[in-house]
């Protein structure tokens, strides 16, 4: 069995492999050429980017279009990545001149670290609420949490942020509105985005728990004679937890890219706001190196969804 | 799967009440526009921010104009550009994963690696390469935001009707003579339903909550358009001055989520 | 419920944790927020920011008024054919690696930034050489303003150590007060003291500066004490922060106007009187007071009058008269149309298109206000809120009909420089459109040859005037930058000219003896 | 200590009407007793009445006395484990899937018994020992056959070594072969001196227990006494029906006359994921016949069946059905009858589909809804609020609507109760003889086989383990 499992996980990192290459290639081709093909002039956009609009001009521009060689053909143009891309060179980018693998590191670095943390503290949020929500489903505490659930859900980002701002740095005076850098500067936006997903992870939770607590094998656990808190800990949360487990894959992918709100009104680099910028700019490789470091971490939080179910669920991992 | 499900829509007192809160909120973006006499582009510079009561029922924005118009206004687009995307997603999203599930083969894994594809596209780059084409527009937004969602109804289509489809009860319509339009309209929708209308409810949250984001962002539609999202993002910066003003659009929003919540029935489970 | 057990802890925690850094968090690093994105690391990209905390140096800076003044240069002086300028350097002078500032060190550096697209590529250098401890500038034609060029801060010295072999600019290598302890684009820039610098020894020992893109948050760091400097508040937040008794709000009006671009090769804009009507539709003192939240900032001119040698008081200010708007555009053919907006004699529907951007946050509001006002004379507005690039980019191809910018007079801090660009005989991308004024031309050419103060008075003044009655842009607004600074903070100067935030001068008030 | 339970005049209710009438019985250690009677009968409702967890809504009147103590009304939480034990219906249901076998009863001494862990993992593979897992102890339930699963919970109920031990329908879902080991199992917990209470419909359970017996229809006890006496010489009707029922009790039909070929197989091989399942099997039905296909489960007697329905390809072989018959006379009678149906649609509704896809008039259903006693008046219920009986003969119904030539019928009668059972298996056969149907009916009950079929044909079973596949053995 143990084997077989191996062979299992081989084959999923095969396909997920191919699945890689597949992404960052179309990835690649297509924003190059949904870029190209966009209205206005690029070497004027590159060089406001560059240099702000008080130092833009025309002659700037014209330097941008010869520095960069944005005047040969665009086969040329997208072949040279492809080739560079083999290579494991993702280009500079045209702003700000320094290679794009430079600046994603920087920021998928914290892009990561501020999902990471947002994505625990949704679960530490969600499961025990989700978990009192499902083992009192359609009594008081199971509306209460819907409802907050809704409210949060329905909050435009920026608003809860700016309420946690106010609350906890100019009220309480604990924790700073924004920078980087510290678990401090981290705690306010990932807590931002925490609550909007344990909005709906709660959900998820409170589902899974109300389908596990109706299940024979639930039933049977107490009918052992195991204390209700065994019962919930030893053979709840495992099976609660196997749907809410791709869930948090997916929420995953939506913070990488979805905290743009977040990043901006915490100042919080990251690649939401690099990708943003990038394509306000017309950065083409760093349209293309964002685009693909976000497919490659959607892939390889996809695979580590597989590996989760598969550990947490023993059928998914013999099938 | 000894415990079969039923799937009456029963109109429950949840769902008539979501009902109501919709029916509401089309009424007012629909007769509200032509019912309120001011304008919603009529500024008063000398008169920004009023609050609520005196001439302006809702009071005023940072220009002075009518909110009680411009909440009409924003009603009629914002819940419209939600209905629409929405539909636009989840209709051409359930037909192929039907169709995906019925065809097996190739063809499934064909529309597999399509839909892996898009979901590994960030969907912010796609709405925003898009809405760069015609800055300020509907359209690309609407397009943005449809194709970026149909991928939720395409999958979550495709592995229920997998399962349904190999369940007996279908297995006997095909031997009884029964072709795959009586299946997927009679057997697979009606038990897809439930699923759908959370997924629906959801995603018309999402899809408000996505275009405030783009505004923002400053990926707005034009100037003095009024839409929920971009009436909380410019009246952002009068949180303190006015947060009445800001948190009444953020309502709107909130009040066409759970009124899409209550409508889509009871959680499932 | 056992789940909630296990979340209390880890609250105790994170507040234990709050309360002891909490306190360490009085380790005094002075913290300056500001919108502006660190685009990169080289000077032509990111220099301002370099400039403003005190880590590279210009050879020449201004005072308070756009005087220059001394910096890495101790003195200059001109020749007489007033073609060589001799810049002497500070002898004290050492950068941040230890090598003293040398002439040919300097002489680089300028050479990096007059072949970039810095200010200096717009001068007529002829030549930059040094001679012993001299910087020599000889310029092709006589160019008055060069000192103010060499005090934007495209023009910094950086030391050799800063460009790598293939001549990029690998790291900053500065001669100011501080020197650079950390780097991370585009959002922060940390600086510590550098003790070696020539002006001695900075009280404060640690900076940073944070790009912080919204006003909310710049407001409410500000409001938290997180922030020391939080420069360009949002006018909505000023009041509020004026009744923080822990915040000293100061404003400073800065060289800088917002106005609008007129395209006057277009049918629309064509004829002067078209271009006063509509200057006589905005309701200048309406969006200042409700937009900017200060009614002194409706323009009556092109130029602030805290530009004392520009701004003629005695010209009779820009205002607001619907009235003779409409007949003035009637004078001009404009006839109403069924619907409400005008149409000329051709048939052509004044409907035109305005392309803004959000740079500047009260450029779309101010759009959106505009909008409404030339409504009411007849005029159609299509607010397009893009990137900056629009506005160039519709100079260029001639398909620009409207603009709405904000223009700096101090980037190089003689507004001559951005006049010249801006009103030329081919206009400018960021000034007239399709319109030149020979008178304008040749006082502006005179402007750029003439050194002595007393005659360049009336030729200043002249050069207001042509535009208060041309109006081949239409002012709207000017600006004044709204800075909240911590009273914890001792001897704050805010510089107009947005050179410097001197840090070297500042003190932290509560500060206990040594 | 030993536990004795007395029940009495117990009545559940649901609003007014009477579910569960006056039930009495008294269990005493090493004197089991079993309650037989049909789903429906209420036998479930005394267990949960027992256990304490009976819905709220419904009213329960009454004495359930353990030791002398009337425990009803009161919260019987603290006994679970402690006093009373219960025996789950499918268990491979009730086993935590996502857990191992040995840990789901080292659980029961560390949390109930308060064993340290590694005492209690030690007795927990000792139980497993004793009832021959030893080898499925680091298993996981979907790993473990049926057999194997219903001991594991035999195990659980060991371990916590309750006085009183309740078995709901432990054979549900087992094959005979099964059957009997777990009834065994349980006699052996009764003769270790434990009080046993078992609901079953099987009257072959019963038997093997011994003890006394209840028997239960609608909700009363019709009869009560030893099990000899109530199963040998039954005084009530319906306890005589009962043991009617059973497929051993029936008389051997007469064989029907079969005529020609209606569908031929040469040469069947399939296999799944490179297991071979079919291999090499050649098949004929004739018409007017009844075929039984036996074999235990996992020989392949599903995918047989749907090979010859075209449901499945076959990797190799042909299948040859008469010429000139349509598609639509080959059909399927399956084994679960409330899956057969779409569970949102009433009956009516599915048969006015059938009937507008086929342009078939509603007057041709009605003689077959007559035939099969089916009342207008459930037409118009949903799946779920129908008997298996009832829609099983409704899926009869909606088959032989299309006039068949050939139905495979996929153990048809495994979820019915006997009664029930014996009637629908009466139907098959009388309308193979009627309408010239050729019946392949898979089943794993091997007197239902010999009784009811013509031919039996047998397939060896095809375990993972076992090397050989699955082929056809002795065609009778």
């Amino acid at each position: 069995m143990a084997i077989s499992i191996q062979r299992q996980t081989g084959r999923l990192l095969a396909g997920r492999a191919m699945q890689a290459v597949t992404v960052a290639g179309l990835v690649g081709v297509l924003s190059f050429a949904l870029v190209r093909m966009l209205p206005g002039d690029m070497a004027l956009r590159i060089a406001a980017s560059r240099y702000g609009p008080d130092l833009l001009s025309g002659t700037a521009a014209d330097d941008v279009r010869a520095e960069l060689g944005l005047d040969q053909p665009l086969a040329l143009q997208l072949a040279d990545w492809l080739g560079r891309l083999v290579r494991f060179d993702l280009g500079n980018s045209l702003v700000s001149g320094q290679p794009v693998i430079d600046e994603l590191a920087v920021q998928l670095g914290y892009s990561l670290w501020l999902a990471g943390f947002a994505l625990a503290l949704s679960v530490a949020m969600a499961v025990p609420i989700g978990l009192i929500a499902g083992l009192s489903a359609g009594r008081w505490p199971d509306r209460a949490a819907l409802t907050g659930a809704i409210l949060l859900r329905a909050l435009p980002a920026f608003v809860t942020g700016l309420c946690l701002i106010i609350l906890f740095s100019v009220w309480l005076g604990w924790l700073p509105p924004a920078g980087f850098g510290t678990w401090r500067e981290l705690t306010l936006p990932a807590l931002t985005l925490a609550l909007g997903l344990a909005a709906l992870s709660s959900r998820v939770v409170r589902d899974s728990m109300v389908a596990v607590a109706a299940s024979p094998y639930f039933a049977f656990a107490r009918v052992k004679g195991l204390p209700e808190r065994t019962v919930v800990m030893r053979h709840g949360l495992r099976n609660g937890a196997i749907p809410v487990v791709s869930l948090l894959g997916l929420q995953l992918i939506y913070l990488v890219e979805g905290v743009v709100v977040v990043e901006s009104l915490f100042a919080y680099p990251g690649i939401g706001h690099a990708l943003v910028h990038a394509i306000f700019a017309r950065d083409v490789p760093m349209i293309q190196g964002t685009a693909l470091v976000m497919g490659l971490v959607f892939v390889a939080v996809n695979m580590l969804v597989d590996l989760a179910c598969a550990a947490l669920d023993p059928r998914q991992a013999a099938r | 799967m000894t415990k079969t499900k039923t799937m009456t829509f029963t109109f429950s007192r949840r769902r008539a009440a979501g009902a109501a809160l919709i029916g509401a909120l089309a009424l007012f973006g629909t007769l509200g526009p032509a019912v309120i006499a001011a304008d919603p582009a009529q500024q008063d510079l000398l008169a920004p921010l009023a609050p609520p009561g005196g001439d302006y029922l809702l009071g005023t924005d940072h220009y002075g104009r009518s909110l009680l118009a411009r909440l009409a206004h924003a009603t009629r687009l914002s819940l419209g550009l939600a209905v629409l995307t929405v539909l636009s997603a989840a209709i051409p999203g359930t037909l192929l994963g039907i169709a995906a599930a019925w065809a097996g083969g190739i063809a499934d894994r064909a529309l597999g690696i399509v839909s892996d594809m898009i979901l590994a596209l960030p969907g912010l780059l796609l709405v925003l390469l898009l809405a760069a084409f015609a800055p300020g527009q509907f359209l690309p937004l609407y397009l943005g935001l449809a194709l970026a969602q149909w991928v939720e109804y395409f999958r979550v289509t495709r592995a229920t009707a997998r399962t349904l489809l190999s369940r007996p009860h279908v297995e006997a319509s095909r031997l009884l003579g029964f072709g795959p339009g009586y299946i997927a309209r009679r057997l697979i929708l009606p038990e897809l339903a439930p699923v759908l209308a959370t997924l629906m409810a959801f995603n018309m949250g999402t899809a408000v909550l996505a275009i405030s984001t783009l505004s923002f962002i400053g990926v707005g539609l034009h100037p003095p358009t009024a839409e929920w999202g971009s009436m909380a993002t410019e009246l952002l910066p009068y949180y303190f001055e006015a947060p009445f003003h800001v948190l009444m659009p953020a309502a709107m929003i909130l009040l066409t989520v759970l009124g899409f919540h209550l409508l889509a029935g009871e959680d499932r489970s | 419920m056992r789940a909630v057990s296990v979340m209390t802890p880890l609250i105790a925690a994170m507040l234990g944790l709050t309360c002891t850094t909490d306190s360490l968090a009085r380790d005094r690093v002075l913290q300056v927020v500001g919108p502006w994105e660190i685009t990169g690391i080289d000077p032509i990209r990111a220099g301002y920011v370099f400039g403003r905390m005190g880590v590279a140096e210009t050879l020449v800076t201004v005072d308070g008024d756009g005087n220059p003044i001394p910096a890495l240069a101790e003195s200059w002086s001109v020749s007489d054919d007033r073609l060589v300028w001799r810049f002497a350097l500070r002898p004290a002078a050492r950068f941040h690696d230890g090598t003293p500032v040398t002439a040919e060190a300097a002489v680089a550096a300028l050479e990096k930034a007059r072949s970039g697209a810095g200010v200096l590529s717009r001068t007529p250098i002829a030549e930059i050489t040094a001679e012993g401890s001299d910087v020599v500038i000889r310029t092709a034609t006589p160019f008055a303003p060069l000192p103010a060029f060499l005090a934007n801060y495209t023009s910094i010295v950086l030391a050799p150590a800063s460009w790598n072999g293939e001549g990029k600019v690998a790291g900053i290598v500065g001669s100011g007060p501080y020197r650079v302890s950390g780097l991370t684009p585009p959002l922060r820039l940390d600086v510590e003291r550098f003790d070696g610098w020539w002006g001695g020894s900075p009280k404060v020992g640690q900076a940073r500066y944070l790009s912080v893109p919204r006003g909310e948050t710049r407001a409410l760091m500000a409001e938290s004490g997180e922030a020391d400097l939080a420069f360009a508040l949002l006018p909505a937040h000023m009041d509020r922060l004026r009744r923080n008794p822990r915040v000293d709000v100061r404003v400073v009006p800065i060289p800088r106007t917002r106005m609008l671009k007129v395209n006057a090769g277009s049918v629309f804009f064509d004829q002067v009187e078209e271009r006063r009507a509509l200057s006589l539709t905005l309701d200048r003192a309406g969006m200042a007071t409700a937009i900017l939240r200060n009614p002194a900032n409706a323009a009556g001119q092109l130029l602030p009058p805290s530009m004392a040698e520009w701004h003629v008081h005695d010209l009779p200010p820009l205002r607001r008269d619907t009235a003779e708007a409409k007949r003035l555009l009637a004078a001009a053919g404009w006839k109403a149309g069924q619907d409400g907006i005008l149409v000329s004699p051709d048939g052509e529907r004044f409907s035109v298109q305005l392309r803004t951007f959000t740079n500047w946050p009260e450029l779309p509001l101010m759009a959106t206000a505009m909008q409404a006002q030339l409504r009411e004379v007849g005029i159609e507005l299509d607010v397009a809120v893009g990137n900056s690039s629009e506005i160039p980019a519709g100079h260029r191809d001639g398909s620009l009909q409207m603009g709405l910018a904000s223009r700096n007079f101090s980037l190089v801090p003689d507004p001559l420089g951005t006049l010249l660009e801006d009103y030329g005989p081919d206009g400018g991308e960021w000034g007239a459109m399709n319109w030149s004024d020979p008178a304008l031309t040749k006082t502006l050419e005179a402007l750029k040859t003439t050194f002595d103060p007393a005659e360049r008075a009336p030729l200043r003044a002249r050069v207001s005037e042509i535009i208060q009655t041309e109006l081949p842009v239409i002012p709207i607004a000017w600006f004044e930058l709204g800075v909240a600074v911590n009273k914890r903070l001792g001897s704050v100067t805010i510089d107009p000219f947005e050179i410097s935030y001197h840090l070297a001068d500042l003190t932290w008030a509560d500060a206990e003896a040594p | 200590m030993t536990a004795s339970l007395e029940v009495d005049g117990l009545t559940i209710a649901s609003g007014g009407h009477k579910l569960i009438r006056d039930v009495f019985f008294t269990v005493r250690p090493g004197v089991p007793l079993t309650l037989l009677g049909e789903s429906g009968s209420g036998k479930s409702l005394v267990v949960q009445a027992i256990m304490g967890t009976l819905p709220a809504e419904l009213s329960v009147t009454g004495r359930v006395v353990l030791d002398g103590k009337d425990i009803l009304g009161t919260d019987r939480r603290a006994l679970w484990g402690r006093r009373i034990g219960l025996l789950p219906q499918e268990p491979w249901l009730a086993l935590d899937p996502t857990m191992r076998a040995d840990g789901q009863v080292a659980e029961v001494y560390r949390h109930v018994r308060g064993l340290p862990w590694s005492q209690a993992r030690q007795s927990g593979r000792a139980r497993l020992r004793e009832l021959g897992l030893e080898a499925a102890s680091r298993r996981y339930p979907f790993q473990l056959s049926g057999g194997m699963c219903q001991r594991v919970a035999l195990a659980i109920a060991r371990a916590a070594e309750t006085d009183l031990l309740l078995a709901d329908e432990p054979t549900k879902g087992l094959d005979r072969a099964l059957r009997d080991d777990v009834a065994n199992g349980l006699k052996a917990e009764a003769d270790r001196g434990r009080s046993l209470i078992t609901i079953t419909h099987d009257v072959a359970v019963a038997r093997v227990l011994g003890g006394k017996v209840g028997v239960m229809l609608d909700g009363a006890m019709v009869e009560y006494g030893p099990a000899g006496s109530v199963l040998d010489s039954p005084r009530h009707d319906y306890t005589r029906q009962l043991l009617m029922a059973d497929p051993s009790a029936w008389a051997p039909r007469k064989p029907l006359a079969p005529r020609d070929t209606v569908i031929e197989a040469r040469g069947l091989t399939k296999s799944f994921g490179g297991v071979p399942v079919i291999e090499d099997v050649d098949l004929d039905i004739l018409a007017g016949e009844v075929v039984a296909l036996l074999g235990p489960s996992g020989s392949g007697k599903s995918t047989l069946g749907n090979l010859l329905l075209g449901l499945l390809r076959p990797d190799r072989g042909e299948i040859r059905r008469k010429a000139g018959l349509s598609p639509l006379r080959f059909q399927k009678v399956y084994q679960d009858p409330p899956s057969a149906f779409a569970p949102h649609q009433t009956v009516r509704t599915a048969f006015a589909d059938l009937a507008k896809r086929h342009g078939l008039d509603w007057k041709r259903f009605v003689p077959l809804f007559e035939r099969f006693r089916l009342s207008s008046g459930l037409l118009d219920r949903r799946p779920g609020q129908l008997s298996g009986g009832e829609l099983q003969r409704f899926a009869l119904c909606r088959v032989l609507a299309l006039e068949p030539a050939f139905v495979l019928a996929d153990e048809p009668t495994s979820r019915l109760d006997p009664i029930t059972q014996r009637e629908v298996a009466d139907l098959l056969h009388e309308l193979a003889a009627e309408h010239g149907l050729g019946v392949l009916m898979v089943t794993h009950d091997h007197a239902m086989a010999r009784n009811l079929a013509g031919r039996v044909i047998e397939l060896r079973s095809a375990e993972p383990d076992a090397s050989s596949p699955g082929g056809v053995t002795a065609p009778a």
